[in-house]
């Protein structure tokens, strides 16, 4: 029989993870490369959450506080990151990120 | 504890130059704009500087059989940290014969430049912040030689180089001058990175014998040797970083005192005003690194020091081989040289050289005589170079010639100046080059193996050079045919302001040697240089007479009067040195003989322009030199070709490997093809390319990483991530 | 054979919140990533409820399903002309094979770290009863400066998104 | 229930006075916002003077905090309180730097030229919150309160970079800043999640002693550290996690951009060495060896910290050899010395037992230094940005003859950063040499110094262009104010570098 674990939550949340950071390196659109960072972001939260569940000592619940702050933090930074885009999208005319580069050198 | 007077001289002597620059500065902070006499206030301050030295000296140093007293008073600057862990550094001041004379001499040659430059520069935009970059670069000089504290020593070297750039960039618009300023200053970096790394070893191993104290005072390090060579000590075991530290330390003289391979800022240099050629890079400043390493003696002779029995240490084998090669290769470069300036630049190359074989060779007496005959005659040299381009308004030979007649003070000066230079019996020069040379076939003898010879063949051949190339200068400048009728024209004596100094310098060159013959000044009381300036006198005047010093000198074996006691080594050194004397006396005589002659017949007989000139058979020439046909012929056609080669060759290296290096790498392939077919030394070449656009190319490599997408700069972050997890892992194991 | 309907949930659930991340990098426009993002998102809110963490799970649906992911639609239609057929170039991807072989090393590392801990199992809150009194207890006693401060941090965002994403006056009148 | 809302009045009550400043400075940031949307036509120059004036009071609550050891706004615990921040030397010296530095960017921004028609309430709010952020980051001791803290100072941040919307740089630079901190911020929650089940805390304290036991091999912990170095990093501008730097320090505002490149990395250093100094204490996890013997190893933070130290000082250094740029040069330049400084905190990592290690001295100083030097520079840039609309480092030819005194300062700035006598760069560069060839890491000091050697080329191509190259542009007039800003910036640095023994002696009071 197999018994779920805490091992398998680590595992979705690594796959999550390295979705994430794989959406975020395939991704031309902008926002496509936000929704990669939420996926790093979820995974992060999955952990602690699931480490809540297992390995935390039993009265606290320090894990699912920090989730809760992970959630609202993604939402002010997807907010900011949105604002943003739209005023660059306002100059340029584009929300591809790999035309957004001339800040190099 | 009480500060002697001496002391108090010795710093007003350093403070008033800095008193000149703060009037100034301060004038510009508040009124935006330099006060119109900052030539008088420099040249009043550097003249009360020289009296009070000119005081020193004769009430101390001239005084008493071994000169004067030294005196030491160190002040604490500062402490960081606490207990044992503190690093500290005191402000330490010692005066003794070897600060006054370096006191007199630069403040002789300073104050000469300084009246000179009052005539010289008038005309040139910012003629006031000339005057007060030669105040603060007067100042840092001083100070230098004021310390006896090896970080602050440091400090004040830092300094002299920032005045430097300031001033050979002088004439900034001008581009060369702003690369050349450039290029000084970066390269003088690479030794003074050097030196500090041996700095912080000495300091390191010294911080553990005596912690929380000021370790890095000459005194200690003076202590450190002595034990080591009772086998005790902080060095006990750290030999080799000894060594090390010393040739790190030598690595900051070579930038400084132009020893080849990392002499090439110094011709460059002359892109500064002439006066400062003068000043900084012929008499005092390239001095400083030849006076350091004079200071530095004992830690550069290392742990048979003691015994006397110090001719195997190997940091002066490599300063002896250093110096001598720098000789040759100047010397043999200033043959071909067009450019009047730049002709001396390759001559001061050369005696320096000189000057750091003499201390390689074991003696800094020699060495230290070498450098204040050398101020005189090329301070003068140069100044009178300032003259005939103040008239001819050229640097290049082919625009003079036939000056004689017009600038007759001028040329007499030069004349004397490069009968000194050349070693021309009765002139200073001639003293102190014959004592290098000697101390260089002693240093031969001694070790009677080839390479034991190697110094003091290479000074002998270049004792010709000198004397053949500074008279081809004197007479492709002074005699002949005029290059330039229209230059030579308008041509004309230089003003008082420019000769007098001219007169002085030349009288110096004459007698200068003075201080070091056998009778000396006292008369009859044995070598009235040698006496106070060698290195027991040096370390004695560091230590004072303390219970360590008094330990030291019983262990110490009298080198110059070798006592009955003395080891086989020792005795055998000074054996031959005896021996030696007499033959080197005549061999250096017979090389300016054979030097001058040559310069003779070549340039003014045969009034070739060029050294290879002299090619076209004319008739009557050859009619008069029959004799001399053969020995002409294979002079002119297979040695001077050879030699010009060779020059040719040198400079070639210097040119493309060195000047490159600090240029820019851009320009580097087409020289590495040019230097595949000739010289050997491709790999070493291929090497110094390498690191050089390499660093380039991966500053470049780190800059494409950054290439403005957002999705890179997360793929390069994930895998730099990556590759940190897998060196901490695999560096944990 | 014994499968209890804890496991199956698990499995399920976990193949809802990861294939359709996967899917997020391969989808062809930028509308499917958003609806491949919310599945996954979904996913990860059942595995919180699974989790005992009723309320986070709750959270998760209504913050990110209902405020976040509707805000990147948002952003989609005001800065698409049409969503839904762009030029491969404007949302399609860059190199797809990097991004998932990186993707690949990446979770090869954090498996093998999530693999190779022996975690303390047992020990946590495992009684499955509702969180949200205790959560709130805990927002307001031992984590009250982080509440209180993240208040203030949603004020200046806000006004900050606010003033970024308004049309510029001067434009408008130009 | 009744007990809990007891409790929570009771913790509010006991916590209110040991924030004084922070709770100065959230007042500060909601007045800026409200004056700026209820006061019409209000000037920038009276919100400026309104951001002083939230600043100076908040350090004076801060200075009334000197000497202040406590933890606030916690839980008890049976060995002691468990705050979410801790008040202690090591915080207020981090806070009066970042509060310091804020100060000092206020009559930037009121110079510059892009923010002189425009309504700047939000810029100061941003600016106040940003600083509160930083606040928090110098003294969490709670991995939530860390997070918190980055994340309020990234944000305000963000919206900093991004705030002149007529300047398409800055847009673009924020969006890219954005990205990459909530990547950054991803990977760093991700590890803090790992440290979290492998020790069931959040506080510094609890992860210290159930490290100390922890079952997890050296190698796991090491993968766990670097994932949250990772986001210290970010925070720090130092390799890998340097690459949003020169983008965003070109697309900034200047005077944001100097405020980024001195508070942001301070207080990036202060979270991650307080977050170092509890993963190593106790001297470090015990580890499972060989044979199942126990055996006390020092973790591999030296190993970590030293090899980004030196990655940063050269990859920063390499690549600002080529930039042209100033503000981008400066990026470079300031990955680097997040490098040098990086390695002090490798000493500090590595040197726990060791007579001269585990002293926090020489970073304290040379971030005094790098306060004066880096600001100085920026100052300049900004200063004469927004005059002559200078970019890149020929814009910058003849400012030797244009404005003397600028040019002035900011050489003397490049010399500080190069580390030349006698300026405090100096000093600071020769402690940080000095502890770490004490401490073994003699390769890393040598490393510094070829880089040193390296960084010369680009400091002195600035030097070169202003004093060395001819320019038409006329005088430059610079205004007495940023005359006396430049003076009170650039005279510290002589002061540091000649007469440093009370400074050093200052620094030496901020350890742990």
């Amino acid at each position: 029989m197999l018994d779920v674990s805490l091992k398998h939550y680590l595992l979705v949340a690594a796959l999550m993870f390295a979705a994430g950071v794989g959406v975020i390196i395939s991704r031309r659109n902008a926002i496509a490369v936000l929704c990669g960072v939420e996926l790093i972001l979820n995974a992060a939260a999955l952990n602690f959450v699931a480490f809540n569940r297992y390995s935390a000592p039993s009265g606290r619940l320090d894990g699912q506080v920090f989730t809760i702050f992970i959630i609202i933090l993604a939402a002010a930074e997807a907010a900011i990151a949105l604002a943003i885009l739209l005023n660059l999208f306002q100059q340029t005319n584009t929300v591809d990120v790999d035309e957004a580069d001339t800040l190099r050198e | 504890m009480q500060m002697p007077d001496t002391i108090l001289i010795a710093l007003l002597i350093v403070a008033l130059p800095l008193a000149a620059w703060t009037i100034g500065f301060l004038h510009a902070a508040v009124r935006r704009r330099l006060p119109a006499c900052q030539d008088w206030i420099s040249t009043v301050a550097v003249g009360v500087s020289l009296a009070l030295s000119l005081y020193l000296m004769f009430s101390q140093v001239l005084a008493g059989p071994a000169g004067m007293q030294a005196v030491t008073h160190s002040w604490r600057w500062f402490a960081i940290g606490s207990g044992d862990n503190a690093f500290v550094l005191n402000f330490d001041v010692l005066v003794d014969n070897l600060t006054v004379a370096m006191f007199c001499v630069v403040n002789i040659v300073a104050f000469l430049v300084h009246v000179y430059s009052r005539s010289y520069m008038h005309a040139e935009d910012r003629y006031p912040r000339f005057f007060l970059h030669l105040s603060l670069f007067t100042f840092s000089m001083l100070g230098l030689l004021v310390t006896s504290n090896l970080m602050m020593l440091f400090i004040f070297w830092e300094l002299v180089g920032v005045c430097s750039y300031f001033l050979i960039g002088f004439f900034f618009l001008k581009k060369s001058a702003g690369d050349a300023s450039k290029k000084a200053f970066v390269l003088n970096r690479i030794g003074d990175a050097c030196f500090m790394a041996g700095i912080f070893m000495i300091g390191g191993l010294l911080a553990k014998q005596w912690p929380g104290e000021s370790v890095l005072s000459f005194q200690r390090i003076w202590e450190s040797i002595a034990m080591l060579g009772h086998g005790q000590g902080p060095w006990i075991g750290h030999e080799s970083e000894v060594a090390i530290a010393g040739l790190l330390v030598f690595v900051g003289c070579m930038t400084k005192s132009a020893q080849f391979p990392l002499h090439v800022w110094l011709p460059d240099a002359m892109e500064g005003p002439t006066p400062v050629s003068a000043l900084i890079h012929a008499a005092t400043m390239v001095a400083a690194g030849v006076y350091m390493i004079v200071r530095m003696f004992p830690l550069m002779a290392g742990k048979g020091y003691v015994s006397g029995d110090f001719l195997d240490s190997p940091a002066l084998w490599v300063i002896a081989f250093i110096g001598g090669i720098t000789a040759l290769f100047s010397g043999t470069i200033a043959l071909v040289q067009t450019d009047l300036k730049k002709g001396l630049a390759y001559s001061t190359c050369s005696q320096l050289g000189y000057m750091v074989m003499a201390v390689g060779v074991g003696s800094i007496s020699a060495g230290m005589f070498h450098l204040f005959t050398h101020a005189f005659f090329k301070a003068c040299l140069f100044l009178g170079s300032g003259s005939v381009i103040h008239a001819v308004h050229s640097q290049e030979m082919k625009d003079m010639g036939g000056l004689r007649a017009k600038m007759p003070i001028t040329y007499a000066t030069f004349l004397i100046a490069c009968l000194a230079i050349a070693g021309t019996p009765l002139f200073s020069g001639f003293l102190s080059k014959e004592a290098v040379l000697g101390q260089a076939a002693a240093f031969g003898a001694h070790h009677d193996s080839l390479l034991g010879w190697v110094p003091f063949t290479l000074a002998a051949v270049t004792a010709f050079l000198t004397a053949f190339y500074m008279f081809r200068l004197l007479f492709l400048t002074f005699h002949g045919k005029p290059g330039d009728r229209h230059k030579f024209e308008h041509a004309h004596e230089s003003p008082a302001a420019m000769t007098m100094p001219l007169v002085v310098l030349a009288v110096l060159a004459l007698i200068a040697g003075g201080i070091a013959l056998p009778f000396g000044l006292d008369l009859g009381t044995g070598h009235w240089f040698q006496d106070r300036v060698n290195d027991q006198v040096l370390v004695q005047n560091t230590m004072g007479n303390t219970p360590a010093f008094a330990d030291m000198q019983a262990n110490m074996v009298h080198r110059h009067d070798p006592l009955p006691n003395a080891n086989e080594a020792v005795s055998s050194f000074h054996h031959h040195a005896h021996t030696v004397h007499m033959p080197v006396l005549l061999m250096s005589l017979c090389a300016v003989l054979i030097g001058i002659s040559a310069a003779w017949l070549l340039f003014v007989r045969r009034r070739s322009h060029d050294i290879v000139g002299g090619i076209p058979p004319l008739a009557k020439a050859r009619v008069v030199m029959s004799n001399l046909y053969y020995v002409d012929w294979f002079y002119c056609n297979r040695v001077v070709p050879t030699v010009k080669d060779i020059a040719d060759l040198a400079k070639a290296f210097d040119k493309s490997v060195i000047d490159a290096l600090v240029n820019g790498v851009a320009r580097f392939g087409t020289h590495i093809a040019w230097f595949a077919g000739r010289v050997d030394s491709l790999v070493v070449d291929g090497a110094v390319n390498g690191s050089g656009s390499s660093m380039l190319a991966l500053g470049q490599f780190f800059r494409g990483l950054v290439n403005g997408k957002i999705q890179d700069y997360v793929k390069y972050t994930v895998w730099g991530l990556g590759l940190l997890m897998i060196w901490a892992v695999l560096a944990r194991g | 054979m014994d499968i209890d309907f804890g496991t199956i949930m698990f499995f399920a659930l976990a193949l809802v919140a990861v294939v359709p991340a996967f899917m997020v990098v391969l989808a062809r426009d930028i509308v499917r990533v958003a609806f491949w993002l919310l599945a996954s998102l979904c996913g990860v809110a059942g595995l919180y409820i699974l989790l005992g963490a009723d309320f986070i799970g709750l959270t998760q649906v209504l913050v990110y399903i209902g405020g976040i992911l509707v805000l990147i639609l948002f952003g989609i239609m005001m800065t698409s002309k049409d969503p839904l057929r762009q030029k491969a170039g404007a949302s399609g991807q860059r190199s797809v094979v990097t991004g998932l072989v990186t993707a690949a090393i990446v979770f090869a590392v954090l498996a093998a770290v999530v693999l190779g801990v022996g975690f303390e199992e047992g020990k946590g809150r495992s009684d499955g009863s509702p969180t949200t009194t205790a959560l709130g207890e805990a927002l307001l006693t031992d984590y009250v400066l982080p509440f209180e401060l993240v208040s203030v941090l949603l004020l200046f965002v806000l006004c900050g998104a606010a003033y970024m994403a308004r049309r510029r006056r001067e434009d408008a009148h130009a | 229930m009744q007990n809990s809302i007891e409790t929570a009045r009771r913790i509010v009550a006991e916590g209110m006075s040991g924030i004084i400043p922070e709770i100065l400075l959230c007042a500060l940031v909601c007045v800026l916002l409200l004056a700026d949307l209820f006061i019409r036509g209000i000037k920038p120059r009276t919100t400026a003077w309104i951001a002083v004036l939230g600043f100076v009071a908040c350090g004076a609550a801060l200075i009334a905090r000197n000497g202040v050891h406590a933890e606030v706004f916690g839980w008890q615990q049976a060995d002691g309180m468990r705050g979410m921040l801790l008040n202690d030397q090591f915080a207020w010296f981090f806070q009066v730097f970042v509060l310091a530095t804020a100060l000092v960017c206020i009559p930037m921004a009121m110079d510059h030229a892009a923010f002189r028609a425009r309504r700047m309430g939000e810029f100061y709010a941003l600016l106040a919150a940003a600083t509160l952020g930083m606040f928090l980051m110098a003294s969490a001791t709670n991995l939530l309160m860390a997070y918190l803290g980055i994340e309020f100072a990234s944000m305000a941040s963000y919206l900093a970079t991004a705030y002149d919307k007529r300047d398409r740089a800055g847009s673009e630079g924020g969006l890219k800043y954005v990205i990459y901190g909530s990547v950054a911020s991803g990977i760093m929650i991700y590890g803090l999640s790992l440290i979290y089940g492998m020790t069931g805390s959040l506080h510094y304290t609890d992860i210290a002693q159930a490290l100390h036991v922890s079952a997890a091999t050296e190698g796991q912990l090491l993968i766990a550290a670097i994932l949250i170095f990772g986001g210290f990093a970010y925070k720090m501008a130092a390799v890998p996690m340097h690459f949003w730097c020169p983008d965003v320090y070109e697309g900034a505002p200047t005077p944001f951009t100097a405020y980024l490149s001195v508070a942001s990395k301070a207080a990036g250093f202060a979270v991650f060495v307080r977050f170092l100094a509890a993963f190593t204490a106790h001297g470090g996890p015990t580890f499972t060896g060989f044979g199942g013997m126990e055996f006390e190893a020092s973790f591999g933070w030296p190993v970590i910290v030293a090899a980004a130290a030196a990655l940063s000082m050269t990859v920063g250094n390499l690549g600002a050899l080529w930039q042209t740029n100033v503000k981008r040069m400066l990026a470079y330049s300031s990955i680097a010395q997040a490098g040098y400084l990086l390695m002090a905190v490798a000493v500090y990592a590595a040197g726990h037992d060791k007579p001269n290690g585990g002293d926090l001295a020489p970073l304290v100083f040379y971030f005094i230094a790098y306060f004066f030097m880096n600001l100085g520079a920026f100052h300049v840039i900004s200063v004469v940005g927004s005059r002559t609309g200078a970019v890149t480092v020929s814009d910058f030819a003849g400012l030797g003859r244009r404005a003397p005194w600028m040019a002035f300062g900011l050489g003397v700035c490049m010399l500080s950063l190069l580390g030349m006598p006698p300026t405090g760069g100096f000093v600071g560069k020769m402690q940080l040499l000095q502890t770490a060839v004490e401490n073994n890491l003699v390769w890393l000091a040598v490393l510094a110094g070829i880089n040193t050697a390296i960084s010369a080329f680009y400091y002195f191509k600035l030097l070169k262009s202003m004093y060395l190259e001819k320019s038409a542009g006329g005088v430059i007039q610079s205004g007495s104010a940023n005359l006396a800003v430049l003076a009170l910036l650039v005279a510290p640095l002589f002061v540091l570098g000649l007469a440093f023994s009370p400074i050093a002696e200052f620094s030496r009071g901020f350890g742990f």
